[in-house]
């Protein structure tokens, strides 16, 4: 006999301890997730307001208090990431549950505000597991690396005018680079598995790398000769009047495309192919080194586009309402402005993961060696021309 | 089962409140495992559709066994099947759970007279909730997780977990004299 | 051409029963006349010995027919006609599997639906449901006379022409 | 400009299919938000079976076994004795083992007297499975709580504030058209 | 074990990967395994393996009588319920020489053909999946959604409701019915512009299956194929038509055929199918009176002497029945001819050769069932 006694009447009733007693509150979604986005906003702004203002206002912003002012600012960059991913796990969840004609998480906190805080809690108390066959350092090792490479992202891209970590003169470069890592993780993280539909994806990440790096190499180098820079910050300070995506529009496309392909997102997530590979590169990860692989994802889910607001749609231009550039009002402002056109970019990529099959993996690289380049190198052609032209 | 990896009831306070904090979580994030066997798969399927949604609890299917927290047992399983199926609970990563679906998982149902039918699941895994029906609407695999969410979250449910059952079934045992796979 | 045959007319379908030496032969037959379809292979277990039951249709006029053939508890095994219909290769397994009976040529004859291991044929009625032996159950004697006219009266009649009232 | 139209008219299609999908955001979803909402099911539908009591409590069901030889599933197991004041039997044991059994509703179309009915409570998930090994007391709670029912004979009963048993309405039953069809012609006939 | 595999390392070959797909597999739909070899991306060999469902059909409806033998085929082909039922049904009906009235016949055409439009959903639901579109799932389940609902009000069940009987169904009409189907196909015909936006018209659809798992004609019927498989490589062969059971002779509609014979084919034949089953609905619905018998006359006790193989056209294709009774009032013998069983088969034949996620996507166009598979 079983250790629980039968009750009384012979039936187990569920509680019914969820919020929402059976009806949807619109108001009430909307509200608790701007609460996501005032957060998002008020990380922001105390990064890159808040926290060189406390060293300026304690007199440590020289030598070895540069450095801890920088290090403070990373690790609030990575608190804002973590706001990020579980801000755009239920943005996406919800917003696939709207357009699937259903809800989405709705019972657990106000309007299912806290369901992904759970998730995150349950992954951190699972058993995270090295297979046997598993290589033990490199397969513990890719999870940080496919993080770190899209974290370091953030290091480069200006939330307003001047709020940036490094607004270096080589940003393209770096951000080539740094791209080209966040493959290696996946790369790593397959190869090390011990298993074969683990390889498999990261065959097809290593494939998929070298197709759409090279036009997304073009691309950065049409916007660098017609903005006349390669910092991240002049690049958004050259589109004051019209904003690249008019006269690069040919590299605009390309780029969304690549970066479509770069972020392993559907119409080109072979890596993963949930219906194909099982979960492609991350078969066999759980808990925790899932959980980064997972936080990795959606932390470069809002920087691409992040990116491609900073090269194609003014960055953070927009109307300052005769507030003062570089002040904390008009940066507060300008990041606002920076982070609607992202979150308009998130949700485009949001629509497209939820619309559109996928493609076959070799039609992605015959896409990007034969159509994409060749537009690629008529689009650098094309910008060196209006750049001679018009500036 | 706890996080200490203890079947005790924690004493301390503090580790207990984590520990509930810990199995509150768990139960808030249920992600079953894709794994459709038979007729109560389709409506299994049915219970994430927009009707029913078990989105709304916050659970949605991992293909892969490492990264899922419930198996639902969608269906007859025949010895054929048991040895896989016994396979994907170990690949499992702890906690796991699971839910036998249907008649057919929970005893053998119609089936159970037949030469290569399991006479139900829990001779292979340890099963936390049953479900009647052939197959359950899916309203009831509905009901079924929720009792689940409040067995991981309930301490007095969760200690008195049935203990492992099938400890000693061996899957991958020869055929006997009569050339079927003995089960139990 | 001296088949071994009896053929008949259930309901809509012309139904020959043959000798197992001369299956192979009606069936090469049968597809020159046309018959292209393979819809099934059934086995079924006659308490005297085993019968193999294909079912074709042409699908050029919708005829349909059936080959039955009787083989021994002993001797369970008739060719195959993969070759001439490869849609049959899972049938002939499937038959193999559950009744025990073999297909002389089949390219790939395993177990289909159980596995290697297992030693039973459990469609065959010396088996309960649950694949148990049943301990009293003996075979029938084998019917007599044999169900084909032996030998075949007339060629004409006896070479198979397809489906009736052409 | 055939490569041109090609590629304008998969953008468009695209387009199109983005736009079947974002649409639906606009409109409300058909969730019934089961636990919260009780479910209105058909008195038609099979979820569990019942043995149905008269409203002065006496029992049905004459123990005849037709419902044990009709079920394909086997799960109906019953013991009766002679009854030893008047005709007929009693019931000794009446067991369905609702684990097993496959909702075919074979036994509810073979009781002669509508004893053995269909209800619509679902909800019989349990932690263990001896809660679901029904024996007769089990089958007559089942009975007790369950508003509406259904058997062929009798068609859908339900029972009423006041604890009477009663048919329904036609708008309930299977072959009910008939019924409801019934006065309309008479109006058009007078 | 390596027996069960069937498929050998080739010694000397590093290039090539085997790689063991399923039982648990998200795109096998249900507990199929296909053992593949792979050179790269491209698949050098397959062999499927099935039978992890294989839960005795045969063997315990020989212990079973013929009225009971009916629950059981409904576990057939889960996906379309009564539809399983009905062979069975037939071949007794013409052993035992039962009459069934017209009007039992035509609700009886009108369930086969809502639950082929359910079916048809589901596989367009997950074989959107498949090629990795999750949204049509849920646009899918929800149509079949309300024609379950539909089913229960009549027959009790939603999904394998047991309601063919010999003679006829077994109880009347729910007093809605016939509202509720006008108003169900209404709303799928205004859903079916949408479904072919988002499946026929998708230009990445187009890219996965246009000249993918092309079969040919001969190739198809030599190997047994039948229903939207073999129309979609040029076959009218159409069980409804060629040997018409039922209301079928009394109702018109087209048999939609394809002569290219790849994916794409064969998701445009199941496409056009769902408006013939609409047009095949909407002539039931006007024909069928309001009132009248739903059941003939058939004995309590059933006693069948002959043999009598039967076919209807499900969802899949030709699901047949092979009866054999010896007089007594349980079947001596049941062989079902599953339709994706004989379908199925096909897998080496379009697998080789076709890139990994072809084969994905040829599954999905094959629209396996094991539950009529494995049996």
């Amino acid at each position: 006999m079983s250790l629980i006694p039968i009750p009384e009447d012979r039936r187990f009733k569920i509680k019914l301890i969820g919020y929402d007693p059976g009806r949807s509150r619109p108001w009430l979604e909307r509200f608790v997730y701007s609460l996501y986005v005032v957060a998002f906003w008020l990380f922001v702004i105390a990064t890159y307001a808040g926290v060189p203002a406390l060293f300026d206002w304690l007199g440590w912003d020289g030598g070895w208090g540069y450095v801890v002012m920088r290090a403070l600012q990373v690790v609030m960059l990575f608190l804002l990431s973590a706001v990020i991913a579980l801000m755009l796990i239920l943005a996406l969840r919800k917003y696939l549950g709207k357009v699937q004609e259903r809800y989405g998480p709705m019972h657990y906190g106000p309007a299912g505000g806290i369901q992904t805080v759970f998730d995150a809690l349950k992954l951190l108390g699972k058993e995270d597991f090295v297979p046997a066959a598993a290589d033990w350092l490199t397969f513990r090792l890719a999870p940080a690396v496919t993080f770190v490479s899209s974290f370091a992202i953030f290091a480069v891209v200006p939330f307003a005018s001047g709020w940036t970590l490094a607004d270096s003169n080589v940003g393209l470069i770096y951000l080539i680079a740094v791209s080209t890592l966040s493959a290696y993780g996946v790369l790593l993280g397959g190869a090390s598995s011990g298993n074969k539909w683990a390889l498999i994806g990261a065959l097809r990440a290593g494939a998929q790398m070298v197709s759409y790096e090279v036009p997304l190499a073009l691309v950065f180098l049409s916007v660098a000769v017609w903005s006349g820079s390669m910092s991240l910050g002049k690049i958004v300070d050259a589109q004051l009047g019209v904003w690249n995506v008019i006269p690069l529009f040919i590299p605009f496309v390309l780029y969304v495309i690549s970066s479509l392909a770069e972020l392993k997102h559907i119409p080109f997530d072979f890596p993963e192919a949930e219906s194909e590979l099982i979960a492609g590169y991350n078969v066999e990860y759980s808990g925790m080194s899932f959980a980064f692989f997972f936080l990795a994802e959606f932390v470069e889910l809002f920087l691409l586009p992040a990116l491609i607001v900073v090269f194609f749609f003014g960055g953070w231009h927009g109307p300052l309402f005769g507030l003062e550039p570089g002040t904390l009002a008009a940066g507060a402002l300008q990041s606002l402005y920076f982070s609607v056109k992202t979150a308009v970019w998130v949700w485009i990529f949001l629509w497209i993961r939820a619309t559109l099959p996928r493609y076959r993996d070799d039609q992605l690289m015959e896409f990007a060696w034969k159509a994409m380049i060749p537009l690629a190198l008529l689009g650098l052609v094309l910008a060196a021309y209006m750049r001679l032209i018009w500036r | 089962m706890g996080l200490l990896g203890s079947d005790e009831r924690p004493r301390d306070i503090i580790l207990g409140t984590l520990d509930d904090l810990i199995n509150l979580a768990r139960s808030r994030s249920m992600w079953p495992l894709t794994f459709g066997i038979a007729c109560c798969a389709i409506e299994m399927m049915a219970t994430w559709d927009p009707k029913v949604d078990a989105d709304r609890f916050g659970m949605f299917f991992r293909n892969t066994p490492r990264q899922a927290d419930v198996m639902i047992v969608s269906g007859t399983v025949n010895k054929k099947l048991a040895k896989r199926l016994r396979r994907l609970y170990d690949q499992m990563a702890e906690p796991k759970w699971v839910i036998s679906m249907g008649a057919c998982a929970n005893q053998g149902g119609p089936f159970r007279h037949g030469y290569s039918v399991v006479e139900g699941v829990d001779k292979i895994v340890p099963v936390d909730v049953y479900i009647p029906g052939c197959p359950p609407r899916p309203e009831a695999l509905l009901q079924a997780l929720l009792l689940l969410r409040d067995k991981i979250s309930d301490r007095e449910l969760r200690y008195k977990r049935p203990q492992e059952i099938a400890t000693d079934y061996d899957v991958f045992a020869e055929p006997g004299e009569d050339g079927r796979i003995p089960v139990l | 051409m001296d088949l071994r045959i009896k053929r008949e007319r259930l309901f809509d379908e012309d139904v020959y029963t043959v000798h197992p030496d001369d299956y192979r032969a009606l069936c090469e037959q049968l597809k020159k006349d046309g018959f292209d379809y393979p819809r099934a292979i059934s086995s079924l277990d006659m308490g005297y010995g085993l019968r193999v039951v294909l079912q074709l249709t042409r699908m050029s006029d919708l005829a349909k027919v059936e080959v039955r053939t009787d083989v021994s508890y002993d001797v369970a095994a008739v060719d195959s006609v993969t070759d001439l219909w490869p849609g049959v290769e899972w049938h002939e397994r499937e038959a193999y599997d559950l009744m025990g009976i073999s297909f002389r040529g089949h390219p790939d004859l395993r177990r289909l639906l159980l596995e290697e291991e297992w030693d039973l044929h459990p469609l065959q009625k010396r088996y309960d449901t649950g694949g148990y032996l049943i301990p009293d159950w003996r075979p029938a004697d084998w019917p007599d006379p044999a169900p084909w006219q032996e030998p075949a009266p007339s060629q004409e009649d006896a070479a198979p022409e397809g489906g009736e009232g052409e | 400009m055939s490569l041109l139209n090609e590629v304008w008219q998969a953008v468009k299609a695209i387009g199109t299919g983005m736009a079947t999908v974002h649409k639906r955001v606009y409109e409300e979803a058909p969730t019934e938000f089961y636990p919260y909402v009780e479910l209105d099911l058909p008195p038609v539908s099979v979820q569990s079976l019942a043995l149905v009591e008269n409203e002065d409590g006496t029992e049905r069901c004459i123990v005849c076994l037709q419902c044990e030889r009709a079920c394909p599933s086997q799960v109906i197991s019953i013991e009766r004795h002679r009854n030893p004041e008047g005709k007929g039997f009693l019931i000794d044991r009446f067991d369905i083992d609702l684990v097993n059994c496959m909702y075919c509703s074979a036994c509810v179309e073979a009781c002669p007297v509508s004893s053995i009915v269909t209800i619509q409570d679902f909800e019989l998930s349990t932690y263990d499975l001896h809660t679901l090994k029904a024996d007769i007391d089990f089958l007559h709670e089942q009975a007790r709580r369950s508003k509406k029912w259904y058997s062929p004979k009798l068609g859908v009963e339900i029972r009423t504030e006041d604890g009477r048993i009663e048919k329904a309405p036609p708008e309930m039953q299977p072959g009910g058209l008939a019924e409801l069809l019934k006065p309309a012609a008479e109006e058009e006939e007078s | 074990m390596s027996s069960t595999i069937g498929l050998e390392p080739v010694l000397g070959r590093s290039d090539e990967m085997i790689v063991n797909m399923g039982p648990q597999h998200p795109a096998t739909h249900g507990v199929l395994r296909v053992v593949i070899g792979l050179e790269g991306e491209r698949i050098t060999r397959a062999v499927p393996h099935i039978g992890y469902l294989h839960r005795n059909h045969e063997k315990i409806e020989e212990s079973r009588t013929y009225f009971q033998v009916v629950p059981f085929t409904d576990r057939m082909d889960y996906v379309s319920g009564t539809q399983n039922e009905l062979p069975v049904v037939l071949a007794v009906e013409d052993l035992a020489g039962i009459e069934v009235p017209e009007r039992a016949k035509m609700i009886r055409t009108m369930f086969f053909e809502l639950f082929r439009i359910a079916s048809h959903l589901v596989w367009m639901g997950t074989a959107m999946l498949d090629l990795g579109a999750i949204t049509p799932f849920l646009y899918t389940f929800w149509d079949r959604e309300i024609i379950l609902g539909i089913v229960e009000r009549t027959a009790g069940a939603r999904m394998l409701p047991n309601y063919y009987t010999f003679g006829g169904v077994r109880r009347d009409l729910h007093p809605h019915f016939f509202k509720d189907v006008a108003e169900f196909l209404d709303h799928l015909e205004k859903r079916m512009p949408d479904y072919e936006h988002l499946v026929l018209e998708n230009p990445i659809v187009h890219a996965r299956t246009v000249g993918v798992g092309v079969l040919s004609k001969e190739r198809a019927v030599a190997r047994g194929v039948s229903g939207p498989v073999l129309r979609a490589s040029g076959v009218a062969y159409d069980v409804r038509k060629a040997f018409p059971y039922d209301a079928y002779p009394e109702v018109e509609f087209e048999i939609p055929t394809s002569d290219a014979g790849d994916t794409y084919a064969r998701f445009w034949v199941r496409f056009q199918e769902i408006y013939q089953s609409v047009k095949i609905l909407r002539q039931l619905l006007e024909k069928t009176p309001k009132t009248g018998p739903f059941k003939g006359r058939a004995p309590a006790r059933l006693k069948i002497s002959g043999e009598r193989y039967r076919a209807v056209e499900n969802s899949r294709g030709e699901l047949g029945v092979y009866v054999v009774g010896d007089g007594g009032d349980k079947p001596y013998r049941i062989k079902h001819r599953g339709a994706a069983f004989s379908n199925l088969q096909v897998i080496p034949d379009l697998f080789i050769g076709a890139k990994f996620s072809d084969a994905i996507a040829i599954l999905s166009s094959l629209d396996p069932v094991f539950g009529e598979i494995d049996r």
